[in-house]
């Protein structure tokens, strides 16, 4: 695939050193407008640790992280407020918050209110909270939260969970999105409608990166996907190009080819049998390219 | 008032139904039973003692009026103040059975201070609202007392302190040059610090020689004023002070005060502080191979500084004559046993006994057998300044400052695991 | 010189009395993450309850040899120092343990209120400091050195002594045994432990009455050293012994008993050495803690918390 | 040898404990059985609670002890004499009586009565308490209460068995589920009755002040107990009330009209002097619990919304104190300025807000319980640097004494004031002040609390990482935190020092921090009217307790420990909270609560109350 314009996010050659210990080693990665970038390796490959360099929560031994073409700074609260937000492998909402005061943390950074303003609740004090509000409201419909939001974050069921994290970290309005693990301890349902969301905020004009274990979601999600071997970017492409490279399938999948087939013709059952809809397309034609690469194999 | 809340919060509750009606006959059913059921009884004693045991009838017909207490009576400083509380309430069992004051029952009535100022205050603002409160016996602490005075002056309340010892509470801060009365409500019976600190460098340094001295204190208002003064007066005498320390208020550990006045080997040490910790402190010192005398003011004048380590040779100055040449001391220590109290005089019982004495006595004097009320508060403070007798601790009068002409100290001596008396005299300035 | 000597001699009496206490507060934080306040009251009330084995519990001929006072002593102590802890462990934390984080702070100050004024009002003469008695050798041992002398009692050796052998042994215990390792799976996650077989209830009584022993070890110690209680000490030596912990690094034996010497050492050197003189020795070692706390957050030898993500 | 005198006292001891602890567990046993026996027998709850109710109001006509006391009306006629007059009860017997005859009632009603008994049953247990230890203490033993000079007096005894019983019949059959009703009423409707809940919770706050003093003034020997009975006795109320509904739609309406009742709420607050607690002293605990509780509102800033624990609080107040004092021309302050309070009001909020920036300075990076350490830390070094006179502006041990009363207008703030006919008490003008500040605190708290700069603190509570990632710079909104809670502490400090007229190190102790703590954990974390509530139940219970004498900081101590145990998320606990801690429910509350079906759907008595 080849860059139509200058990319969203850019890592080049982050290096991360943990104490003699190479987590991360010269990773460079591009993001576009609009792409969904899938980030897989097996565990301990350092996508986490990746993670949090592109979040300022560590500061990369070497190389450096741009957004849109601007330098990120090393603190998370400045990362977001330049446009880059996230969500957590383990939930981190606010549990004894109601998920719209969940939502409109996520808009702190966007408002401008300072204590004193807090303290006065002046006109347009007013005017910026029921802005900040609307918007929120919107955001919690948007992830299907709808009528969710006087209900404190802890009593949501799992899956509303994830999706109000979601809306909490749009709520940043961010240029690039990052999910850690969308999807995990998800049943099939949920995850489809997780990808539905993904796609949803796609069309919004975010970019969105997505760590993943589950690489047949990755493949059926991403434009574009990335492959970390113990910190190494392995392999970096398309789909059809990373799940065909025979280096992917020996060291990250690490099992015969027939198994990973069955997999994903499984995956593709269920997902078209809990949707019923449009998408089962997709995953059917993915499984049939990694039969033919397989077989060229 | 109280009923009428109880009735209506009762009230509340019922919603009339047929049901109501048969909880209604129940209630009553039960209530005639135990009316009737209990009624055969009545009569069974009647009356439970006339509530007084005072052995002569005095008469009492007028009420009564209350003799305020405000002194620690929880927390680390409790058994001073419990003494105070026992001393004055066995003052007043005395007025009570002697009808010192005619037409009236006295009574005491005790209030917690914790030894914080704003408890005080608290304690004081209840008593001074109560209008048959005729005079307060307190407080314990010099920094208390400054939350209390006020207020007991706002209502014109006597105030007789049986232990505050800061010079400025009577005589403003600059009391050695330009002394001028603070509160013509408040009287002490103690000496004032200067008086005892001085007293205590004339013997330190005079009597005993001691020239290079050393000073722990405590770091509160007594501690502190009272070791101030004698710094003062022992320079004035020609002694150095070679090393100061202070220690925590409630340390036990008393190492590092005592290492670090030790390198300048003092011959003596004078401790601005209460025996709690001044026994362990002069034990503690023996022990760190410092063994010189320590000295304090009436803080260290108790049995307990023994008890708790002083060794021989440790000197505390004290108010007053000793106590074995008083005949009214001997009385008030056999009429105090004689109580069994759960608690100890301690070191301010005498005080406070010849606190609230002054108080009854001087109340006797200005009604004579009136009726007391708010008008006769301004008598009973000109029959306060007048007053002049023979109490446990010596002479009690005052000055125009409203502190105690009682000038004679005495310096006493620990030998053989007791007290003995060193010296007495007076303290001239 | 000698003065300086003396008072690091001191500082490591005082340190090692802390460190006993510190160990106490140490091991209930890393179970249960309690500051159990109490905990300082539990030290007093064994002093207490030392110096009441002596004076009515053992007959008057064996008050002066200290072979058999001393050991009456700790027994005594220690009995009532360990059934006061599991009391209070059952009956004030443990209904509390799924409460809001603060609730058992709270009752920890109330317990230790409690304690302090049934004390204060129920021992004999206990409203002011009482007397316990030396019941160890009273010669002191009296060191030359250059400048001067260094007097040590027998008692601050002895205190110096328990308290690195108890250090010692705990560690092990806590390393090696069954209980030991209870404790620690307890610490880390007490669901996956019961589901190992560990019974935490037990485990946290038992952490408890360690956490009594120890105090009352301490307790003895303290009274036969410095041959005086009152009803406060369990709050000064208390706050001194959790600084100690938190200095170290709350959970961690080592962390408690260095962290114990350091205030101590620090106390006795600062008023020798710093400005304002022994008044504001405590001043100093608050100092110091909120130093290494801001330069090493996890307390000296604490675990680091990772960055979570 | 002979047994050293310890040993025969010990064993006493041991025996009398065990004694005791077999009672405790054969009354357990019995209580367990009888729960289990009655459980699906709702038909039982009527005859048990009749009879307890007899036994109940036949005990309050009971004698209750079998000596007059000294002075004083304690039980006001301690003998058999007063059965000429039945109806005559009073005080802590007319509870009895009064519980006794709802508790019989109760049954017959359309309540959840099942709820109602055991509040009942709970509270009479504790009247006879209160008023059988009392006598067995004061009165010398276990003559009091039993045989002597010929009478029994075993009224004490009847009720703690009524009591008991009562309490078994709520045994019959699960509790009731908590009746629901519609908040939604006619304006006017809730107005009246808020106004009217309003004014009786104003009367019921003096009345209980007042409890124990004489007509004449004098603070009856008794006031103790009398006290306790009088909270007994409203414990059982209010717990009948809650049982009723009421007490939920009350919290309903008034929150579905706060403006409302927070202006009633106001000239409630503000009538207090006009009633029978309007007294010099109380007066002085008023300005006192305001002082504390705009204290305690700064702290809740820090430790309920941001969740920072702070151990050494009181420093601020004692900053703001030791400012208004050396601006105030007190003679002993070492700047000899006197400036108009405001301006000193509003130097000593700056000041404390400055150290509070400086104290809160760690939590950049150190947290949790380490912070605790350090905040404590500080609050230590201010005290010893107070109790040192540093830089000549505390007055070190002497501290500054004499600092004038706040006047304005020639009006002086500690004189009585008299209005129309009317003459308030002295120290009414520092209430009113303080009332008004406390109100300024709570709005101040209110308003950033539902902001962008309290909704971050909260989330920093929630999870400083994830705050982070959410744009929050979390490190300047902990500062803030701290700066603006001790700014509202320096504030009150300003009042405190002119009200209580001297200003000394031993003020600020570290039981003063705790005492904060303990108001706003009590009140409820990040509650408003919870640390008002908090600071005010702790400034009155000591000042109640006072006639305890000695034993007073222990009941204090027991307090904390029983109000925690039953009532751990405070007792007006902010509404998130709430909702989180019903959830916890499954191990943080005694099992009897677990069988509550407090669902509001579908009851029947949700049903009635429409």
């Amino acid at each position: 695939m080849t860059a139509t314009t200058a990319p969203v996010l850019a890592a080049r050659d982050v290096s991360m050193v943990f104490g003699g210990l190479t987590a991360l080693a010269e990773v460079s990665l591009e993001l576009h407008e609009g792409q969904i970038l899938g980030l897989i390796g097996p565990n301990g490959a350092g996508k986490t640790t990746f993670f949090n360099c592109l979040t300022g929560l560590y500061t990369p031994t070497k190389g450096s992280v741009t957004l849109r073409g601007d330098r990120l700074p090393s603190d998370p609260a400045r990362v977001t407020v330049a446009g880059v937000a996230r969500t957590f492998q383990n939930i981190r909402l606010f549990p004894s918050m109601t998920a719209l005061e969940n939502v409109l943390v996520g808009r702190h950074a966007r408002m401008t209110q300072g204590p004193i303003a807090s303290l006065f609740h002046g006109p347009a004090y007013r005017r910026g909270e029921a802005d900040a509000r609307r918007r929120s409201l919107e955001l919690l419909e948007f992830v299907g939260l709808r009528g969710l939001d006087d209900e404190l974050a802890r009593n949501l069921p799992y899956g509303d969970q994830r999706r109000l994290e979601i809306a909490r970290a749009l709520a940043t309005d961010p240029a690039v999105l990052l999910l850690d693990e969308p999807t995990a301890g998800m049943n099939p349902q949920e995850t489809e409608a997780a990808r539905q969301l993904i796609f949803a905020i796609r069309d919004t004009g975010v970019a969105v990166v997505v760590i993943e274990h589950d690489t047949k979601f990755i493949f059926s999600l991403c434009d574009h996907v990335s492959v970390l071997v113990q910190g190494r970017l392995l392999v970096q492409g398309t789909p059809e190009v990373v799940r065909g490279d025979p280096r992917v399938i020996e060291a990250y999948l690490g099992k015969p080819p027939e198994e990973v087939e069955a997999e994903v013709r499984q995956y593709a059952e269920e997902a078209a049998h809990s949707t019923g809809t449009a998408g089962t397309a997709d995953p059917a034609d993915s499984a049939e390219d990694l039969d033919t690469e397989g077989g060229s194999r | 008032m109280l009923t009428r809340i109880v009735r209506t919060n009762a009230e509340k509750g019922h919603h009339v139904r047929n049901q109501t009606v048969k909880a209604a006959v129940l209630v009553a059913g039960a209530l005639l039973l135990a009316a009737c059921g209990t009624n055969k009884t009545e009569g069974g004693s009647n009356g439970g003692g006339t509530g007084s045991n005072a052995p002569q009838a005095c008469d009492t017909s007028k009420g009564t009026l209350v003799v305020g207490v405000i002194a620690p009576l929880s927390g680390n400083l409790s058994a001073l103040g419990l003494g105070i509380r026992n001393s004055v309430d066995l003052a007043v069992e005395q007025a009570n059975e002697k009808c010192v004051v005619p037409g009236y029952k006295l009574k005491m009535q005790a209030e917690d201070d914790q030894a914080t100022p704003q408890v005080g205050a608290q304690a004081a603002t209840r008593l001074s609202s109560n209008p048959n409160v005729v005079g307060v016996v307190g407080t314990l602490n010099s920094s208390v007392a400054q939350s209390v005075q006020p207020i007991l002056k706002g209502k014109n309340i006597l105030q007789v302190s049986p232990a505050n010892t800061t010079p400025s509470l009577t005589r403003g801060d600059d009391f050695k040059n330009a002394p001028k009365r603070q509160f013509e409500t408040y009287f002490r019976v103690c000496a004032t610090d200067d008086l005892q600190g001085g007293f205590a460098a004339n013997y330190l340094v005079g009597k005993a020689g001691k020239k290079n001295i050393a000073i722990i204190t405590d770091g509160k208002t007594y501690g502190e004023g009272l070791a101030a003064e004698f710094r003062k007066e022992a320079e004035k005498e020609g002694a150095k002070i070679v090393a100061t320390a202070k220690v925590g208020e409630n340390d036990s550990d008393f190492s590092g005060a005592i290492n670090s006045i030790k390198g300048a080997n003092p011959d003596a040490i004078y401790y601005g502080g209460e025996y709690p910790q001044a026994g362990p402190l002069s034990k503690q010192a023996k022990d760190l191979g410092l063994n010189v005398p320590l000295m304090g003011g009436d803080g260290l004048k108790d049995d307990k500084f023994i008890e708790l380590g002083a060794k021989d040779g440790d000197l505390a100055t004290s108010v007053g004559a000793p106590v074995e040449d008083l005949d009214t001391a001997k009385a008030y220590l056999d009429a105090y046993k004689a109580k069994k109290f759960k608690d100890d005089y301690s070191a301010y019982g005498g005080f406070a006994y010849d606190a609230a004495n002054v108080v009854v006595v001087s109340l006797g004097k200005a009604l004579a057998g009136g009726e007391w009320s708010d008008a006769k508060r301004a008598d009973l403070i000109k029959a306060v300044q007048g007053y002049s007798a023979q109490g446990a601790t010596g002479d009690v009068k005052f000055d125009q400052y409203g502190d105690s002409t009682n000038k004679l100290l005495t310096v006493y001596k620990v030998q053989g695991g007791k007290w003995a008396t060193e010296t007495t005299g007076t303290f001239g300035g | 010189m000698a003065t300086l000597l003396q008072q690091l001699a001191s500082g490591l009496v005082l340190g090692a009395l802390i460190a006993l206490i510190a160990l106490g507060y140490t091991m209930v934080y890393g179970i249960i993450q309690l500051i159990n306040f109490a905990h300082g009251e539990v030290f007093m009330v064994s002093i207490f309850a030392a110096a009441a084995t002596y004076k009515w519990f053992i007959p008057e001929s064996w008050e002066n040899t200290w072979q058999i006072a001393l050991p009456c002593m700790l027994v005594g102590a220690v009995l009532v120092a360990v059934v006061l802890a599991v009391l209070m462990e059952r009956f004030a934390y443990r209904p509390l343990r799924n409460a809001p984080r603060l609730a058992p702070l709270i009752t920890a100050l109330g317990v230790s209120q409690m304690l302090k004024e049934i004390v204060r009002l129920n021992y004999p003469d206990a409203k002011s400091a009482i007397n316990v008695p030396r019941a160890f050798i009273d010669e002191p041992i009296i060191i030359t050195v250059p400048g001067g002398t260094v007097v040590l009692q027998a008692t601050s050796v002895l205190l110096i002594a328990v308290s690195i052998v108890g250090a010692v042994i705990l560690q092990l215990y806590v390393s090696r045994s069954r209980m030991g390792r209870a404790m620690r799976a307890t610490a880390q996650d007490p669901d996956t432990a019961k589901l190992m077989g560990v019974n935490p209830n037990r485990t946290i009584v038992f952490t408890f009455a360690l956490g009594g022993l120890l105090a009352a070890v301490a307790g003895v110690l303290y009274g036969i050293h410095l041959n005086t209680v009152d009803t406060e000490v369990g709050f000064l030596y208390g706050i001194f012994a959790f600084t100690a912990a938190v200095l170290g690094g709350v959970g961690s034996i080592k962390g408690a008993v260095i962290g114990g010497f350091i205030i101590g050492v620090v106390k006795t050197l600062g008023g020798q050495l710093l400005p304002g003189g022994t008044g504001y020795d405590v001043v100093w070692v608050f100092i110091l803690l909120i130093l290494v706390l801001v330069f090493r957050p996890q307390g000296l030898f604490g675990e680091p918390e990772r960055v979570r993500a | 040898m002979t047994i050293p005198p310890g040993w025969p006292i010990l064993g006493l001891g041991l025996l009398y404990i065990a004694i005791a602890v077999a009672v405790v567990l054969a009354l357990r046993l019995l209580w367990q059985r009888s729960a289990k026996a009655l459980a699906d027998k709702p038909g039982m709850l009527r005859p048990i609670a009749i009879a307890g109710g007899v036994l109940a109001v036949l005990a309050a006509l009971l004698p209750w002890v079998t000596f007059r006391f000294n002075d004083g009306p304690y039980p006001d006629l301690a003998t058999l004499q007063f059965f000429d007059e039945p109806w005559g009860v009073t005080g802590f017997r007319l509870f009895v009586l009064l519980l006794g005859v709802v508790a019989i009632a109760a049954p017959f009603l359309p309540v959840p009565a099942r709820r109602v008994e055991r509040a009942i049953g709970l509270g009479l247990i504790a009247l006879g308490l209160v008023n059988t230890i009392f006598p067995l203490i004061s009165g010398g033993g276990f003559g009091a209460i039993t045989a002597a000079d010929g009478a029994f007096a075993f009224g004490g005894v009847a009720t703690l068995v009524a009591g008991w019983v009562v309490a078994t019949s709520a045994k019959a059959g699960p509790l009731e589920p908590l009746p629901h009703w519609n908040p939604k009423v006619p304006r006017l409707l809730a107005y009246a009755v808020l106004v009217v809940s309003y004014v009786v919770l104003l009367l019921v706050v003096a009345w209980m002040l007042d409890a124990g003093t004489d007509p004449d003034g004098n603070t009856n020997t008794y006031a103790g107990p009398i006290f306790l009975s009088l909270l007994s006795f409203l414990g059982a109320a209010l717990g009948a009330l809650h049982a009723f509904g009421f007490l939920g739609w009350l919290t309903a309406l008034s929150e579905r009209h706060r403006v409302f009742s927070i202006g009633v709420l106001v000239v409630c607050a503000l009538a207090l002097p006009f009633t029978d607690a309007g007294t010099d002293y109380w007066m002085t605990i008023a300005v006192n619990v305001g002082v504390y509780a705009a204290t305690a509102i700064g702290l809740n800033i820090v430790v309920g919304l941001a969740g920072l624990l702070d151990l050494g609080y009181i420093a601020f107040l004692g900053i703001g104190a030791y400012i208004a004092a050396n601006f105030s021309g007190a003679a002993a302050s070492a700047l000899h300025v006197e400036l108009p309070f405001v301006l000193v009001a509003v130097i000593a909020a700056i000041v404390a807000g400055i150290f509070g920036a400086i104290v809160g300075s760690p939590t950049l990076r150190v947290r949790g319980d380490y912070l605790a350490i350090v905040t404590l830390a500080f609050g230590e070094i201010f005290r010893k640097a107070a109790q040192f006179n540093i830089g000549g502006m505390t007055g070190g041990a002497n501290a500054i004494p004499n600092i004038p009363p706040i006047n304005w207008f020639g009006r002086d703030f500690s004189a009585p004031l008299t209005i129309g006919s009317v003459r308030l008490p002295s120290g009414v003008l520092y209430y009113v002040l303080i009332m008004v500040l406390v109100a300024l605190v709570m709005v101040i708290f209110a308003n950033l609390k539902n902001s962008r700069i309290g909704r971050a603190w909260i989330a920093v509570r929630e999870d400083e990482d994830a705050a982070r990632a959410m744009g929050i710079k979390t490190g300047q909104v902990k500062i803030l935190a701290f700066l603006i809670g001790a700014m509202l502490a320096g504030l009150a400090g300003a009042v405190f020092a002119h009200k209580t007229s001297t200003v000394a190190y031993n003020s600020f102790q570290f039981i003063e921090s705790v005492t904060l703590l303990a108001a706003v954990i009590l009140g409820g974390m990040g509650s408003i009217p919870g640390a008002v509530l908090g600071a005010a139940l702790l400034l009155v219970l000591p000042e109640k307790l006072r006639d305890l004498q000695d034993w007073r900081l222990f009941f204090f101590g027991l307090a904390l420990v029983v109000i925690m145990r039953f009532r751990p998320q405070g007792l007006m606990p902010d509404r998130h909270r709430r909702a989180e801690l019903a959830d916890e429910g499954a191990d943080g509350v005694p099992i009897e609560e677990l069988n509550v079906p407090d669902a509001p759907d579908g009851s029947t008595a949700q049903a009635v109350a429409r």
